[in-house]
């Protein structure tokens, strides 16, 4: 005679275990939004500017290289900096080799810094948008294409692209 | 009336203060229910108006 | 109601069965006391080699890598295990006889409740004997150290964290359906005792924030096991999430742990000044506010780690504001104080020294509040110093001065007074010799959990060593009390205490085994 | 009697024991050398002051009470309990208080977060146990590794001043300009803090965090990892050289040609007395803290080394192992940390010492050859 009561019980706690798993996206839209933790869109951006390319101002765009730990590929910025009207596409070119003699799969994660300016940093084509699968002792050129939004603030005049590369071979090959 | 009754209660309780007599008066509601939804409301509304005096005061 | 004659005037069973499966609030509220008690010496002496070890600068007592379990176990046994299940085990003792209810609300949930605790500490004690030692990410095990760079023993952690949190929130329900429905008739909400109240709004805390730490650490789970990504970045995760949902769950968590103590300051004080407290409707006011701001403030453990500017300024306005509510109470209690005929029996003096020490605490808070100036403060020792300050003389002193109050009440025998002052004392210059240095080598400079330190650090750190050590073995003399209370001495009254109010009161001492059969009528004075 | 008298003596040291706290002991924060530090250290002493008050104005109510109210003072108690007029006033006083520390603490903030121009940018990387910096305008980039000997900390040896606060390789910064640092990790989360500059943020995996500085004093600033990251937290300290910027320009040409000199050195054919002395002082270094300096290491997170099957048979294996780390263990890939006579070194001392004498000699230029890149 319960049966109502146990089947809302039921769907609830449902509910709450699937809500921790929308957390993840839920948290990207967050930062997206707010631009928290310079957490830059890892996904395509078809973003148009109704202002066009803004000629008053300057901005540097440095590259950094990064890898994390257990990461032994090279991986170096061939370019160390753009300076770039806002609005403008730049460009970056990253030279990276896998020194092991194994198949390796890496995936690159981006951030910006300062965090303020992740919300204008739109890419539109960035090699950190799908894994990067490298045989023993292959090198590659990656490069990504990007522009900076003309309503960034005033004061922002300089900003630091940093991609690290993650070695996921296993968690992929653990999936 | 009752409303604005209930807003004066929960806008007391965020100061901490209440003088005795206004207490008697709320705790004669039946429900604490709409005390809670006014609580509620009104906590959200304190945050934004947090928030929107920090993002006056950054870009000022 | 069908009264089975049986259970009418049967004592409590005999022998082990009677602890295993007991529904009496009573004998589960003493088995929380003591299990906390044991806990409160395990997670002591875990205190003591880490104060060992950081007697002078140099390793000579342990290695770096159990001296870090040491600080985790430490951290983690101290919040889980000694404070929470002590103010757990009070509320179950006092909630009912002070509304006037014969047992809590859900007798069986409250013995399950209970039982979970061995388990979940027994399989993270275990943990210290497992391959690769245990859990040696601090009390707040900040991912990726806490995932993919942890000792195997991490999974025992997390599943011994569940259990405590399951523990806690079947508490947190008893608590609230007994208040909400088994009050005497005549008790309205505003004539509770504040210690009730108190316990009220912390059992809703820890409804609200519980079930995060559940998700937070299913979360760290997945992440070890089963190849989910929500705190590595490898895989699009952000370590920073986990510390947003733990300090989520984390700072109404420190609320738990000091909510209850108010309450009982708010019980003694006014019994040895022998006057009401002052604004009593405030008290509970206040409380409520404190809740719900708790909610807002968690960030300021986190202003080092890289917030937008809009965020540092909004977390450090709300953590201001929260100072006022907690300043409000203090007031209240000094006021209930002034002109009232003071003496100072052991709860009494517990009661004074947490007014004081608790509120240089807040004041320390209150500094480390100011984001700026919490860049030089953050994870060095006067963070260690403020939060000491607010637990140990907070929450452990307000357990202390309960367990001396209403120990007559469960005995039926007068603790020994010459002995309760020893511990006080010898607690008291023990704890302060310990944690006032810290404030001035975390000013001047030494970071929070490190094994070894260098030179200029190393007179201050003598003395909180010795300190630490004092008060730990002061510890000692509260067992000796407590034992000798329950097995005889000085006949206590019904009303222990000359200017004690309240229900638990009208009942004989020692408590029987059964009270309030039949709701009680409230003596007829406006306010507890 | 004498419990509440030596009760009141007690309560009144500890309300004034805070006020004992002055600048100069070392029990108080460090003002600083930048313009932040000073405007922090003034806001916490002010902040310390303000409570100081309240605690005073507090506690001497409450002490009054104590001595006066007492039972056995013939006290008779008041039945008062409610005032709404002054519950009133101690609430809305402390909120102007603290409006009134609100508003400097804004504005420090508020210039502590500003993006103005840089002179120079160092990306500061957290590793486990050490930090790298690399100077982004300079094609230059080092490690800097505690410099306290181990028989120190084992307390077989005098501990000498900076003991723990001491590096090989301290980081060169100029005075007057405005120096940005970039943080990140590569493996967990650290924290980079000088007590001296103010100046604390987390370096966190995968991502960047911004801080600056300006400093304008000459002279050593010493600061500690503050944020717990393993095992060795307590032993990766920050020493940070101000310097003029002339000195600044010298240091850097002089350090870029000792590090050119060094990896031509592997050109160069090295004896094996050699690269075992070397060796021995780069595993000392880098990899004693977890092998530990008898190559025994700690079952089972760090495996020994001494008698190991790759230490002595696979070289293959051990060069691999050491350039390339291994993946999903703490074992980092050296090749991005150490040239090529290190390395060279490091991986001829593991197989010739403890026993475990191979005769092996692994020539730097093999070493060269394999981490040439492009």
């Amino acid at each position: 005679m319960h049966k109502k009561l146990i089947l809302q019980l039921s769907t609830a706690c449902l509910g709450m275990f699937l809500f921790g798993f929308a957390l993840v996206p839920l948290y990207d839209v967050f930062c997206e939004i707010t631009g928290l933790n310079g957490k830059v869109d890892l996904v395509e951006s078809k973003k148009k500017y109704h202002a066009g390319v803004d000629e008053t101002r300057l901005i540097k765009v440095q590259f950094i290289a990064n890898r994390n730990e257990n990461m032994p590929w090279k991986f170096s910025a061939q370019n160390k900096e753009v300076v770039l009207h806002p609005g403008a596409n730049g460009q970056a070119i990253f030279y990276v080799k896998n020194t092991t003699q194994r198949e390796m799969i890496g995936q690159a994660i981006v951030s910006v810094s300062p965090s303020a300016s992740a919300k204008y940093f739109h890419k539109t084509q960035c090699f950190c948008f799908e894994r990067q699968a490298l045989k023993a002792g292959q090198e590659e050129s990656i490069g990504v294409v990007f522009s900076i939004d003309p309503d960034i603030p005033e004061e922002i005049t300089k900003m630091t692209l940093s991609y690290t590369f993650f070695d996921i071979t296993d968690a992929i090959a653990e999936r | 009336m009752r409303l604005w009754q209930v807003i004066k209660a929960v806008l007391a309780a965020f100061i901490g203060v209440q003088s005795e007599k206004n207490r008697q008066l709320d705790f004669q509601a039946q429900t604490p229910l709409p005390y809670i939804i006014t609580g509620i409301i009104l906590v959200v509304l304190f945050v934004l108006c947090l928030v929107l005096i920090v993002n006056y005061l950054v870009a000022f | 109601m069908t009264s089975i004659s049986a259970t009418e005037h049967h004592g409590p069973e005999k022998g082990l069965m009677r602890w295993i499966l007991t529904t009496n609030h009573k004998d589960i509220g003493s088995m929380y006391l003591i299990f906390s008690l044991l806990m409160f010496f395990i997670g002591g002496s875990m205190a003591l080699i880490i104060r060992m070890e950081l007697v002078e600068p140099g390793l000579q007592v342990v290695q770096p890598e159990f001296f870090n379990q040491m600080t985790t176990m430490h951290g983690l046994i101290m919040v889980f295990g000694a404070v929470m299940p002590a103010f757990v085990g009070l509320a179950n003792w006092m909630v009912p006889m002070m509304i006037g209810a014969p047992d809590m609300a859900l007798p069986r949930l409250n013995n399950f409740s209970f039982w979970i605790l061995p388990f979940a500490f027994t399989m993270m004690l275990s943990s210290l004997f497992m391959d690769g030692g245990a859990p040696n990410f601090g009390w707040t095990f900040y991912a990726p150290l806490s995932t993919t760079y942890a000792p195997p023993s991490v999974t025992f952690f997390i599943f011994a964290m569940h259990m405590a949190g399951v523990s806690s929130i079947l508490g947190a329900i008893n608590i609230i359906v007994t208040v909400m429905n088994m009050r005497a008739p005549a008790m309205t909400y505003m004539k509770m005792p504040l210690f009730v109240w108190t316990w009220l709004i912390t059992a809703f805390l820890l409804i609200a924030v519980m079930p995060v730490l559940a998700g937070t650490v299913t979360m760290m789970l997945t992440d070890i096991h089963f190849g989910t990504s929500f705190f590595d970045a490898g895989g699009g995760g952000d370590p920073v999430l986990f510390q947003h949902l733990f300090w989520f769950f984390g700072h109404p968590e420190v609320y738990i742990m000091i909510l209850p103590a108010f309450g009982i300051i708010s019980q003694i004080v006014p019994t040895f000044s022998r006057k009401p407290l002052f604004g009593y409707p405030s008290m509970v006011y206040a409380t409520s506010s404190i809740a719900l701001l708790s909610f807002t403030v968690w960030a300021h453990h986190m202003f080092t780690v890289g917030l937008p500017l809009v965020g540092e300024l909004f977390f450090m306005y709300a953590t201001m504001l929260i100072s006022v509510p907690t300043g409000v109470k203090v007031f209240n209690w000094v006021a209930t104080m002034f002109r009232g005929s003071l003496t100072f029996e052991t709860p009494m003096l517990f009661a004074i020294a947490f007014i004081v020490l608790f509120t240089i605490g807040g004041f320390s808070g209150l500094m480390l509040a100011i984001s700026p100036a919490d860049f030089q403060y953050h994870d060095t020792y006067f963070v260690v110093a403020h939060f000491h300050y607010v637990l140990v003389p907070g929450a452990v002193f307000s357990i202390m001065a309960a367990t001396y109050y209403w120990l007559p009440k469960w005995t039926g025998y007068m603790y020994d007074e010459f002995l309760g002052k020893c511990h006080f004392w010898c607690s008291f210059i023990g704890l302060n010799l310990t944690f006032f240095p810290m404030h001035f080598v975390g000013l001047a400079g030494m970071p929070r959990r490190i094994p070894d330190y260098s030179l200029q650090f190393a007179d201050f750190n003598m003395i909180s060593s010795m300190g630490g050590f004092l008060f730990g073995f002061a510890q000692i003399l509260f067992v000796i009390v407590i034992v000798k209370c329950v097995q005889g001495g000085k006949k206590a009254k019904a009303v222990c205490w000359e200017g004690a109010k309240g229900l638990e009161w009208s009942v004989p001492s020692p408590a029987p085994y059964h009270t309030f059969e039949t709701p009680p009528n409230l003596p007829d004075e406006k306010y507890p | 009697m004498l419990a509440k008298i030596v009760a009141s003596v007690f309560l009144f040291v500890i309300t004034f024991l805070p006020r004992l706290s002055l600048a100069d002991w070392a029990v108080n924060m460090t003002e600083g050398v930048t313009d932040v530090s000073r405007s922090v250290y003034s806001l916490h002493m002010q902040i310390f002051w303000i409570c100081v008050a309240i605690a005073v104005v507090v506690f001497s109510v409450m002490l009054w009470s104590i001595i006066h109210h007492r039972k056995s003072a013939g006290a008779k108690a008041a039945q008062f309990h409610e005032n709404t007029t002054i519950e009133l006033l101690w609430t809305i006083i402390p909120i102007f208080i603290l409006i009134a520390m609100a508003v400097p603490a804004t504005a420090t903030l508020i210039d502590m977060y500003d993006t103005k121009e840089s002179d120079i940018d160092i990306q500061v990387t957290g590793y486990q146990w050490k930090w790298q910096y690399q100077y982004l305008s300079e094609d230059l980039a080092f490690f800097s590794n505690l410099a306290t000997p181990k028989e120190q900390i084992s307390n077989l040896a005098v501990k000498n001043a900076n003991y723990l606060l001491e590096v090989d390789e301290p980081l060169v910064i100029p005075i007057g300009k405005k120096v940005r640092f970039l943080l990140t990790s590569n493996d967990v989360i650290h924290s980079w803090w000088v007590p001296a500059f103010a100046v604390k943020k987390d370096a966190i995996p995968g991502f960047i965090n911004e801080a600056w500085t300006q400093v304008e004093e000459v002279g050593i600033y010493r600061g500690q990892c503050a944020e717990l990251c393993g095992k060795d937290h307590g032993f990766m300290p920050i020493v940070v050289k101000a310097v003029p910027y002339e000195d600044y320009l010298v240091w850097v040409s002089d350090k870029k040609t000792i590090i050119a000199e060094q990896e031509a050195a592997a050109a160069r054919v090295w004896t094996m007395a050699e690269l075992m002395e070397q060796g021995e002082k780069v595993y000392q270094t880098n990899c004693a803290a977890c092998h530990q300096p008898n190559g025994e290491g700690i079952s089972p997170a760090f495996p020994a080394l001494k008698g190991s099957v790759i230490a002595t048979q696979d070289q293959q294996a051990h060069i691999d192992i050491v350039l390339n780390g291994k993946a999903g263990t703490a074992m980092q890939a050296y090749a991005a940390q150490l040239n090529a006579v290190d390395l060279a070194a490091v991986i001829t001392y593991e197989r010739n010492a403890w026993g475990n004498n191979t005769g092996d000699l692994i020539a730097p230029q093999y070493i060269q050859s394999l981490l040439k890149d492009k």
